[in-house]
Order: structure tokens, then C-alpha cells, then sequence
């Protein structure tokens, strides 16, 4: 039977509980907006960046994406407006 | 397959090159600012403050008298950690002490000695005064200096790593108090634990056998620790 | 004694910045070489490396003595080596007496040549002064006491003569030529050129 | 010798099964709680058992949690691979405020069994100590301006933390021999009764997991991050 009477003890039992739950909540939120947030970033960067390079290793990245035609595209874009 | 750089230019040998360190951090100890005079003063500031705090009724005082000693040479032992590594990074001394003739492991450890020497050696001095004006019995100050002079070397090597550790950070006297303090607990269990053992007639050995595997256990930790967080704030 | 320094493949990056890659160098005594390339292109992160104080991404700091056999890395560094960087290591508090001994004594042998040190760079009239009273010319010189004082093979140089005046510049090339005369060696990072035959390795790096 | 050390290979092992175990962390909590509040009353407690089902598991999984930040900070310093100071960064968080929880959920127990706030016995004590740890673990990562280096400190800090950690409980346990006049219904000692374990036993298995998830989750997103600061400085360097 579900039991939701805690005399004398409700003023212990409720805030214990409430509490974890609260904090439980705050945590699954803020993993999972954090989690979203940076999905999003790395997709708009992925998506921004038409380098085939952004799963090679750095160095080559860098340097091809210097001496790239397309590189003042690239340069306009990551400077233009994003929020 | 690789063998030592042979051996015509002579090295001034372990015991010369940590004298030479050691001679140098003492200088720089004493000399920068009086640092142990400082932890003196604030250990003395310390048990002057909480008898007024707390009322300077004897019966109030004296049980807890080893305690407050204790917790207050914990604090006091904070104090000059923030400058022990952060000065040689600055001015690029700590380069110097990696290229020479010793590990890092041994600079850090002799650091730590050092730190023990310039600040944990006069409050263990200290402690017992300390301890006798908040009503320590008489009899208990060679344990109380005893106990502090091995709880300060503790001191030293944990707060060592401590200060190493919190090479480049910003605020970093505060940092190492949050850091270290709780590996303070410890130390500052067994050697309190001594004086209460000892003031309720029991053998205060055990205790101090504690402390004594403690500081050597911090010692290793901190050699290896303590030079892996200084290479790290090095490269 | 070290004979030769080789780096083989070497991968320096500072963050998320590659500083320079696959690079190979080998200096054998007797032999200096100059680093150049703009700043921030790696040149005192190299001299690091090589010094031990960095640690690479990837490749190889080798050393080797006369015979061709490799020295172990802690020994040729923690004796051999002298890196002398941008900055002194000096003792603000400290006399500069107190300083330069301490620095022969700490990386030198049993035999610190501290009189060698003070006549080499004229050092005599500062031992009685406190560091902090020194300008920056008079700090390098004391700094440069360390290299003559505990003579030691592989010279790391980081721009060292730029708080020199012309004079004493001529004698730091001067205990140069002798260092490689002895069969030192020397690799030093510079904007102006050395005044002694060398080498020059060019990191480049973006202008 | 990890084929997870990948980070590509951890993110495509990883993604499918972190929503499985958000739902199995739900569904566990949510029996959980249902098992908490139809049991019946302890005889002797009252009601004050059901804190025991949010305290326990709560305190296990800080101390859990800091074992893996330890763990993790061991393969960060000797392999210096990257995804492990990620899990050591993503752990401290959620152990922490799992540390906070049973030291808040341990105080409202010990109020109606003890008639005081907070008593200075070994296990209370010994969470504390923990969270004493996770507090100088994340001011130390927080307060050195060079990520890398902040790491390297913050990992160092972490396995020398867990070495300490149980020498630190052994003088807590020795220290309280001293002063536990030991007259006190320690809450949880006293022998469970059957009739508890399948609420405890859930609440243990929904926190476990609901870590596991909060953890994975929070790597995930520190390798997405790592990966976007690197994207960043190369447009800079471009632009």
C-alpha cells in the first residue's frame, strides 16, 4: 500500500526526498543542455567548415586550410554573427 | 644500452648538491620576508584569539588545549607555502633546478625539508608555550613539542605538494589552504589523538607511531606527485 | 661528455597550436647552430624541449657520446646541458655573489669555477650587490657567470645577448668561440646573427 | 589496449547506449520511489527509514564516483590520453552533488534519531572528508587559466586524493575509537530488515545508473567541446 503519511516524521522525510529530487533534476538538466548546446556548436562548425579534415589529425588541417582558395569563405564565416 | 655520461667531470655528489640546495632555500626562507617569524606570530596571534573567543575559563580551555595547539600549527604551516614554487617559476629559477644534478623528485623533497627546517621547527618550539598558556598540563610538553616537530615534517611534504600543485593558479595561497587542508587530517588526528592519550594516561605510542607512518607515506607522495605537478607547470 | 645532440621527428605544439613538425636537427661538438624564424614560431619551445622542460608530441632527443654510444637522457641534461633562457633564475633578494655561486655550485662539478665566471664577464665590482640592484645587461652577464662556471657541453641559448651592449657582446661571442674550441656545443635561438660561423636552422612560422 | 581510448570509437560505442541508460535510470527510480513509499514503517525508526533509501545509495555513488575520477585521473597521467581527463572532469560534478545529497539527507536522519543536526560520528565525518576532496579537486581545475596544465594538476590531485582517501577514513575511524561514546542508533548498522532490500536495493541500482548516465553523458559532451575549441582555433588562425 502506498504510504504517504510520515507523522510524526514529515518534516524530515519530505525535505530528504525533495531535495534529492531536486538536485537529481538539476543535474540530468544541466548534462543534458550542456550535451545539446555543444551538439549543436560542433555541428554548425562541422557544417561551416567544408574541410574533409576535421577528423585528420590537426596539423595537416591547419595547414591545408591555410593555403585553401575557399579560405576567405571560411574566414567570413567565422567571423559573421552566430548566436 | 645507454650508459652514464662518464664520470672525468665529477659531480659535486648527492650530499653536496643537497647541501647546496638546502643552504639556498633556508637563505631565501629566513631572508624573504622573515617567514617563520610570520608563522610564529600568527600561531601566537591564533591561540591568543581563542581563549577570548570561546571564554578563558581554565575548565573550558585546558581539555581541548592540545587540539587547538595542533589545529592551530596546521594553519601556521600554510602560511610561505604559496611562495615556495611560484617565485622559481617566476624568475625562471625552476629550469635551473630541473637541469641540475638531482631528480626533481629530490628538489621537491628538499624543498620540503627546508620548509620544515625554516617554519616547522620553530613552531614546534612554539607549540608547547602555546599549549601551556591554554592549560595543557606541565608534563605533556615534551610529547607536545615532540609530536609537533614530527606533524610539522607532515606538514611540510603534504602542503609541498600543495604548493606545487597549485603552480599557475590564480589565488594561489588560498587554493593550496583548500587543497591540503584536508589531507591535513591525518597529521592532525594522530598527533592530537597523542596529547589526548597521553593526558588520559594512556600510552601515547601507537598514536605516534601513526604519525610517524603518515609522514613517511606523505613524504613518497609528495616527491613523486609534487615533481609530476611541477614538470606539468614547467612545460 | 656529449658529442652529439640529434633530434629526430620532433612535434612541438603549445595548445591547440602546432608549432612546428617532423623536425630533424643533428649538432656535433665543436659545432653551433642558429635558430631563427619569427616569434612564436617555436624557438624557445624547441630549446625546452631539448632541455627536457617540455615534453614533445612526438620524436626523439638523442645524445651521444665520442664512440657513438647514447648517453642517458637524465644525465646529459641534469649534467651537460646549460639552457639560458629569457629569463635569469636570479635571485632578486640574494647578492649576486650569493646567486652565481649558488648556480655553479647547484649544476656545476667539485671544483666550481667561480673566479673563471667573475673574470670572463667582468663580474667582480656586482658580488656585493644585491640582485634587485642590477640592471637587466648586469643580471644576463651574472646568468652567463653559470655557463663558464660549471663548464658543460650543449650551450641552450634563448636570445642571449639582448640586454647586452656591444661590448660585452663581443665577449659572450668570445666565450662562445672558446666553448666550441673546446669541443662544445651550441645551438641558440637569435634575431641578430652570431658573430662566429654557424649553422642556421630556420623554423619559419607565420608572419 | 583500450579499443574505447578512441574517442571516434567512444562516441559511436556510446551514443546509442546512453538513452538506454537514461530510460533504465527513470524506470529505476521510479519503482524505486514506488518500493520506498509502500513498505511498511520501521518499528523502530518510523518513517525515517524511506530517508535511508535516498542516503545510502547517494553516499555509495560519491564515493563511487570519486573512485572513478581517481581511476580515470591514473589513465589521464600515465597513457596522457585525453578521453580519460574527460571522465575524470565529467565525474566530479554529479559525485560531488551526490556527496552534498547524502551529507543533507544524512543531517534530516540523524535529526529524529540522534535529536541533533549533525554528529560527529566516522561515516558522517568520512563524507564530509569527501566532499572536502571534491571541493579542492574543483578549485584547483577551476583556478589555473591554462586548460591543459589545470588538467595535468587537477589529475594528479585526483589519484593523490585516492590514495589518501583511505588513509584519511582510517584516521577518521581511529580518532572517533577516541570520542564516540558509541551510545548512539547508528541509522543503517542495526541490521536491515528483509523487508527494506528490494527499495534499497533499486534506489542503489537507479543511482548507480543514473550516474553512469550523467557521466557518460558529460564526457561525450566534454570530447564535443574539446572538438569545437579546436575548430575554433583553426578559423582563427585562418582568419
Amino acid at each position: 500500500m502506498l504510504d504517504l503519511d510520515m507523522t510524526p516524521y514529515a518534516a524530515f522525510v519530505w525535505p530528504a526526498w525533495g531535495v534529492s529530487a531536486l538536485v537529481l533534476a538539476a543535474l540530468v538538466a544541466r548534462a543534458v543542455i550542456a550535451s545539446r548546446r555543444w551538439k549543436r556548436e560542433l555541428e554548425r562548425l562541422e557544417a561551416d567548415a567544408p574541410s574533409k579534415a576535421v577528423d585528420a589529425p590537426r596539423p595537416q588541417a591547419a595547414q591545408s586550410a591555410v593555403g585553401q582558395p575557399e579560405s576567405p569563405q571560411v574566414a567570413r564565416s567565422a567571423i559573421g554573427p552566430q548566436k | 644500452m645507454s650508459r652514464p655520461v662518464d664520470a672525468e667531470p665529477r659531480p659535486p655528489g648527492l650530499r653536496g648538491a643537497t647541501r647546496v640546495l638546502l643552504e639556498r632555500e633556508l637563505d631565501l626562507a629566513w631572508g624573504g620576508g622573515g617567514g617563520p617569524l610570520l608563522a610564529c606570530g600568527f600561531f601566537a596571534c591564533l591561540t591568543a584569539v581563542l581563549p577570548l573567543a570561546v571564554g578563558g575559563d581554565p575548565r573550558t580551555l585546558s581539555p581541548v588545549a592540545g587540539g587547538i595547539a595542533w589545529l592551530a600549527l596546521a594553519l601556521a604551516s600554510l602560511l610561505s607555502l604559496e611562495r615556495l614554487f611560484e617565485r622559481d617559476l617566476e624568475d625562471g629559477a625552476l629550469d635551473l633546478l630541473a637541469l641540475g644534478h638531482l631528480p626533481l623528485e629530490s628538489v621537491v623533497l628538499i624543498k620540503a625539508l627546508a620548509q620544515w627546517i625554516a617554519v616547522g621547527l620553530p613552531l614546534a618550539l612554539t607549540a608547547p608555550v602555546a599549549a601551556l598558556a591554554l592549560g595543557l598540563p606541565p608534563a605533556l610538553i615534551p610529547l607536545t613539542a615532540l609530536s609537533a616537530l614530527i606533524g610539522g615534517a607532515g606538514f611540510a611534504f603534504t602542503g609541498t605538494l600543495g604548493a606545487a600543485l597549485a603552480l599557475g593558479a590564480k589565488r594561489g595561497g588560498l587554493l593550496i589552504a583548500v587543497v591540503v587542508l584536508p589531507l591535513f587530517i591525518p597529521p592532525v588526528v594522530f598527533g592530537a589523538g597523542a596529547l589526548e592519550r597521553a593526558a588520559s594516561g594512556q600510552s601515547p605510542g601507537p598514536a605516534l607511531a601513526f604519525l610517524t607512518a603518515y609522514v613517511l607515506f606523505a613524504g613518497v607522495i609528495a616527491a613523486f606527485a609534487g615533481a609530476a605537478a611541477v614538470r606539468n607547470a614547467q612545460g | 661528455m656529449i658529442h652529439t645532440l640529434s633530434i629526430s621527428d620532433l612535434t612541438v605544439s603549445r595548445g591547440e597550436r602546432l608549432l612546428f613538425q617532423g623536425l630533424d636537427l643533428r649538432i656535433q661538438a665543436g659545432e653551433a647552430v642558429v635558430l631563427t624564424g619569427a616569434n612564436g614560431a617555436g624557438k624557445t619551445s624547441l630549446l625546452r624541449a631539448i632541455a627536457g622542460l617540455l615534453r614533445p608530441d612526438a620524436g626523439e632527443v638523442a645524445f651521444h657520446d665520442g664512440d657513438g654510444n647514447p648517453l642517458d637522457e637524465r644525465l646529459a641534461r641534469g649534467r651537460e646541458t646549460h639552457f639560458l633562457g629569457h629569463q635569469d633564475g636570479l635571485k632578486t633578494s640574494r647578492t649576486a655573489r650569493q646567486e652565481l655561486g649558488f648556480q655553479c655550485d647547484w649544476l656545476g662539478h667539485v671544483q666550481c669555477g667561480l673566479d673563471d665566471a667573475v673574470e670572463a664577464f667582468g663580474l667582480a665590482p656586482l658580488l656585493d650587490l644585491e640582485v634587485r640592484r642590477l640592471s637587466a645587461g648586469q643580471r644576463r652577464r651574472l646568468a652567463m657567470g653559470r655557463l663558464v662556471g660549471s663548464p658543460r657541453a650543449l650551450w641552450l641559448l634563448d636570445e642571449p645577448m639582448a640586454p647586452l651592449d656591444a661590448r660585452w657582446r663581443a665577449v659572450f661571442a668570445d666565450q662562445m668561440r672558446r666553448h666550441l674550441d673546446a669541443d662544445g656545443l651550441i645551438l641558440a635561438a637569435v634575431h641578430d646573427p652570431l658573430p662566429l660561423p654557424a649553422r642556421t636552422l630556420d623554423l619559419g612560422g607565420l608572419t | 589496449m583500450f579499443g574505447l581510448s578512441n574517442p571516434q570509437r567512444f562516441m559511436a560505442f556510446t551514443g546509442p547506449l546512453t538513452p538506454v541508460l537514461w530510460a533504465v535510470a527513470a524506470v529505476l527510480l521510479a519503482v524505486g520511489t514506488w518500493l520506498s513509499f509502500t513498505v511498511p514503517a520501521d518499528y523502530q525508526q518510523g518513517d525515517t527509514v524511506r530517508i535511508m533509501f535516498v542516503h545510502v545509495p547517494a553516499a555509495v555513488w560519491g564515493l563511487g564516483a570519486y573512485s572513478a575520477l581517481g581511476v580515470s585521473s591514473f589513465f589521464a597521467l600515465v597513457f596522457r590520453h585525453a578521453l580519460a581527463d574527460a571522465a575524470a572532469r565529467a565525474a566530479a560534478l554529479p559525485g560531488a552533488a551526490f556527496t552534498a545529497l547524502a551529507l543533507f539527507t544524512g543531517s534530516l536522519w540523524g535529526q529524529p534519531m540522534w535529536g541533533t543536526w549533525w554528529v560527529w560520528d566516522a561515516r558522517l565525518t568520512s563524507v564530509l572528508v569527501l566532499f572536502l576532496f571534491y571541493l579542492g579537486y574543483m578549485a584547483l581545475r577551476a583556478s589555473i587559466d591554462d586548460e591543459q596544465k589545470g588538467a595535468r594538476a587537477a589529475a594528479v590531485l585526483g589519484l593523490v586524493g585516492l590514495i589518501n582517501l583511505p588513509i584519511v577514513k582510517f584516521s577518521v575511524d581511529w580518532w572517533n575509537t577516541l570520542h564516540q561514546p558509541a551510545s548512539f542508533l547508528t541509522p543503517g548498522s542495526s541490521g536491515l530488515d528483509t523487508v527494506y532490500l528490494p527499495p534499497f536495493l533499486t534506489m542503489l541500482a537507479a543511482y548507480g545508473i543514473l550516474f553512469a548516465a550523467l557521466w557518460l553523458t558529460a564526457i561525450r559532451t566534454e570530447i564535443r567541446r574539446r572538438r569545437v575549441l579546436t575548430l575554433r582555433a583553426r578559423q582563427a588562425l585562418e582568419a
